[in-house]
């Protein structure tokens, strides 16, 4: 098993025609996903050209892509000024899983497409992240599908390339995931630490769990109360930020230190202090997931 | 972004706030000649991104033209938390009867709009949430439907008795929303919001970030930016499309992310060394933006070694090679360079940067090491 | 027992201090409602001066009137400029039931404040209606109470005099009533004829139900279609407007004729084919509702 | 309230909708100078609060505009169900390729407004709506998120083939949508919304209703009101706040609500008498609306016997007999005027009628029953 994604996925790439929207199309059909539709206003009726010879048809809306395909995941990678009216879209049309990749959404339109999102009862991961993977199933998103293998481990993330440098290292030393989620960094994110950790909880084939936090807010510390009260699981926890001095932004809007809250060391200790296992460097969590699985 | 304090108001006066009048000065003659246009007692305020600007002496009273000119002279060219101050607002001192919190700002957990007003105004909100957090009302406006006028009244009520002044205070409250839409902002303050002993409300400091996404829909804005107040390289890394923090360490970090970036510094510490700088080059492939990397990083004279951590995922490992290529071509660079590039297309990054003369490392604790070791021993 | 309000209703009258305001709380508490506040901004921390000396504080906010005083409905005597305000903030403050009174708020102000009610779980009722009364317990809005009086029969209508006088007539032929409902004529209302007839199958005290509807638009139908449906309860109805001729406004926008629906003659077509009594004129009510008691 | 073509096209027109130009002329001499200055092909059209214009022959294409005077001779005063043509609008011929229908109204059922479109444009929708269903696309707008892009391009995209005029029309419906908020309006269409063979997007027709109560928030569109077009009675009743329909009967109705109003008509015809009027008092209680509708009953020489049947609610009776003595006093009413008063205040009511003279009534069949009698007896 796995959460979120996996073979019975069938995704739509909305603005499957940009440049990084076919490279990742190419990617993910490359890696088994099931892209059924893409959606570029304007070029209904085109078809995108994948690997192998196999081809995509593409629409003019998500209504005409969904009603055609019965897709029930979409993958976002339109320009930040039109990606949460993608959001909206694909919320509109059913879909339940939408993947929001592009970076620099502003705040506001997300909090207006969040709201809708609920609304419509649809997920949304992200925006600002890379998607997800299900190692040997489905990959939505922009993770490299050659550091994954399937396994027992379940990886959450707030940050795009730091999940790679983890899950590769994992996969390196022989341990597989049942799915890598990154959550993303942006301020308003869709789907956090504790939805991701309730879905793992479920999934009975995820044995141990690898969570990675950064400074900034307090998802991290939301998250290790959750672990304690509910999660019967092994965790395996870093923050990223160590040496991150207070009040600068680092990279993005969620990685601000305000105040006395949200420093890599109160989170460590918050961690520490509800039962999860803390890596001081990244090359330290396959250690500590090997202990916390009895390996 | 940040923006003054006088460009705020600004902002502030166009969603039809009670503002009072100001002018800013770079020079105490300026201050002197704004002094004297509106006679009477003024306030000279330091316009720089930084609060605490009253206890770092950088706001100041002057009943005469003459002083306001002195109090400009000791506040242009201060250091407030490191910031230099290189403007000053000269505005009408008001008489106070009452001061006030109000602000809003983008909230994670509720993810909307969140509004914190206190009658305790003109200090430190942080203070007063930590030390009498029911001097605040807070109030998350729902994005479905904007901030609804009861909900102002409501919270401009927590504030006055008086009616008229709870009237007044609602219609501020109500603008304050209006404006933090409008602009694109992801904080909007007015601390304090005061009362005079007429009855009258008014916002006589003013604070507002705005949503570094939301500038491509606000081209006017980002004309408010004040690069004198920043340094060379944070310009030009904003301009490239980086982000960029200056440290005091020697070794130069280029990292794609900024959960990554962060973890290469922390292992650059674990490892005993100092990074000099956080730098991301983010999700896109661009090899300009490596380029622009280099000649940012290789600008700070403390650096003695360059340590590449790239891990491509929307970024192509072989775009920057080439730009890693690319740049070494362009600038001559004499600092060592260590690179690490996992990931999407890293067989042909490796090609890549071989080709070139380059070693490049998989491992990200061989390469931090490698780079410590090479800045220790320069 | 009775639907909507009864013994245990505690009122707040938005809009207390003005002219209908005043005049229509005195008369309720003369009823016997238990009027807990009032809620006028600005005069908050006065106080309103009742029959027989009963005084009702008054607040700014109606925040601080349900926190002061446990209201569970309201009703609203505000300007239409406001009072689609007055709605979301009832709504906003946990008010289950809201009674708006005020004719002539603007569709668009009320479309919104509709769609707040529902998300807030709050049940709207009107606006542009005469409120309701279950005799004998309580009365919101502004139906004369010398008119009813307590008994087995539900009343539910568009109009509003036109139901003082249905409900007169039964009274004066010693027919009491459960609840009296004016469910307003505005085009978009908060409360319709099926929200009533669910509410009125379910209380046990109801053994008879008069349905007074009006041209245009197809509310009659659809609460004739749930009769046949779902209801075990005997009804009977009534429909004004035989001699309105097609196309012409009477009286509110509720009130026109477009196209072939909505004429009284199909709506008392669609009432006698689904078994609802129809009464040819006011006084024909009566006897009807006697003959389907089988009294 | 309905305002004709030519405005709502100013109203399209300010919300940046694709409008071809045209002006009004109320003689033939005006619209033969407008047909002059645009030069070529002019289209006359009657403006006139009624649809079947075109079948009535209210529409006429002109080539010359000694044509254009001609056909604007034959149009005005001409009658189109009813109504007068005191307008009639000039505008240029445009090149038609297609034609769409697109329009938003409040759906009652939904409880928000609803888009209605179809590539069946240019005749009358409900006759698509009751033919040919599944020609029509409907769109639900939430209220609490407006027309979001998508649905408005969704809307579009029934329509056309061609991207870029789906562009264009999604534009286009963006822009009904905003103006159909901003005019405060219950109903705006477009029939047709034509693509030339130039590939561009042009509403040509525009019929827009603007929600009474709408009004108090939009004075600049109370002036749109074409009070020429309408009975002097109407007017009046109107300015005094009551809702007021004429009709051909004698028996002159005043009724409070519009729901004991129309059942008050229904049982004068159930008795054998005939309705002279619908008229409405409303929900207030002003003795001046008693006068005016007195003044408006009696201006109609049809009317044998004045009728009022007055429930009180919020209406108090004693304000309607105050109402009806004071008008009695200020105006000549030589009609008999019989009464029904129940309800709020009803004894001090009935007390005030009978020290003025007038006996009344306290059920509705006998007071009817009496005033269809007045009337036959008359």
């Amino acid at each position: 098993m796995s959460i979120f994604i996996d073979e019975n996925t069938r995704l739509i790439v909305q603005g499957i025609t940009g440049r990084d929207g076919s490279f990742h199309t190419a990617q993910m059909m490359e890696y088994g996903t099931a892209v059924v539709a893409g959606v570029t206003p304007g070029k209904g009726g085109q078809t995108f050209e994948g690997p192998g010879g196999r081809t995509v048809p593409i629409f003019n809306t998500m209504d005409e892509a969904v009603a055609e395909t019965g897709a029930n995941t979409s993958v976002i990678y339109v320009p930040p000024a039109f990606a949460a009216g993608a959001i909206l879209e694909a919320a509109d049309a059913g879909i339940e899983l939408i993947v929001a990749i592009t970076e620099g959404i502003p705040v506001q339109d997300m909090a207006r497409a969040h709201a809708f999102a609920r609304d419509r009862g649809a997920r949304v991961l992200g925006p600002n992240c890379p998607g997800l993977i299900s190692p040997g199933k489905s990959k939505v998103g922009i993770l490299p599908a050659q550091i994954v293998t399937p396994g027992p481990v379940g990886v959450i993330s707030r940050s795009g390339t730091l999940t790679y440098e983890a899950v590769y290292q994992l996969t390196t030393a022989g341990i597989g995931q049942t799915t890598c989620v990154g959550i993303g960094g942006d301020p308003l994110i869709g789907t956090n630490f504790v939805d991701c950790l309730e879905a793992f909880a479920a999934d009975a084939d995820t044995k141990a769990i690898v969570m990675i936090g950064e400074i900034g807010g307090t998802d991290e510390q939301e998250a290790a109360a959750w672990v304690r009260e509910h999660l019967d699981k092994p965790v395996v926890g870093f923050i990223a930020g160590q040496t991150a001095p207070p009040g600068r932004r680092m990279g993005h809007a969620g990685a601000i230190i305000s105040g006395s809250a949200g420093t890599a060391e109160e989170k460590m200790q918050c961690f520490a202090e509800n039962g999860i296992a803390v890596a001081k460097r990244p090359a330290d969590i396959v250690g500590l997931v090997r202990e916390a699985m009895g390996l | 972004m940040n923006i003054h304090e006088y460009q705020a108001k600004e902002i502030f006066r166009q969603a039809g706030m009670p503002v009072p009048p100001g002018e800013v000065a770079t020079t105490p003659d300026e201050a002197e000649a704004i002094a004297r246009t509106y006679g009477g007692t003024v306030v000279v305020k330091a316009q720089v991104h930084s609060g605490g600007r009253g206890k770092a002496g950088g706001v100041k009273l002057a009943s005469t033209p003459e002083e306001a000119r002195a109090h400009a002279e000791a506040i242009l060219g201060m250091e407030i938390r490191g910031l230099t101050v290189n403007r000053v607002l000269v505005t009408p001192a008001e008489d106070i009867a009452s001061e006030a919190y109000v602000g809003v700002l983008m909230d994670r957990k509720a993810q909307a709009p969140t509004f914190m007003v206190s009658a305790e105004g003109g200090v430190d909100i942080e203070e007063v949430a930590a030390t009498n957090p029911d001097a605040i009302r807070k109030l998350t406006v729902d994005p479905r439907y904007g901030l609804l006028p009861h909900q102002a009244y409501w919270l401009a009520n927590a504030l006055y008795d008086d009616p008229a002044i709870i009237k007044q205070a609602a219609r501020v409250i109500a603008q304050l929303y209006d404006a933090f839409r409008s602009a694109g902002a992801s904080m909007a303050e007015i601390n304090p919001l005061i009362t005079t002993p007429e009855g009258e409300v008014k916002a006589i400091d003013a604070k507002v970030t705005i949503d570094d996404n939301e500038l491509f829909r606000h081209p006017e804005l980002e004309a408010l930016r004040d690069t004198d107040a920043e340094p060379w390289a944070e310009t030009r890394a904003r301009e490239a499309g980086l982000s960029f923090v200056k440290l005091d360490g020697d070794v130069g970090c280029c990292v794609n992310g900024a959960g990554l970036a962060m973890a290469t510094m922390d292992l650059v510490k674990y490892y005993g060394g100092d990074p000099a700088n956080f730098l991301d080059i983010g999700g896109s492939s661009n090899p300009e933006k490596v380029v622009a990397a280099l000649e940012i990083i290789t600008a700070d004279p403390n650096v003695k070694v360059i340590l590449f951590n790239i891990f491509g995922g929307i970024t192509r490992c072989d775009d920057v090679a080439n730009g890693i290529v690319e740049a070494t071509r362009r600038i001559d660079i004499k600092t060592p360079i260590v690179i690490r590039l996992t990931g999407t297309n890293e067989e042909e990054a490796l090609r890549i940067l071989e080709e070139a003369g380059f070693s490049a490392f998989t491992s990200m604790d061989e390469v931090v090491q490698k780079a410590v070791e090479l800045a220790a021993g320069a």
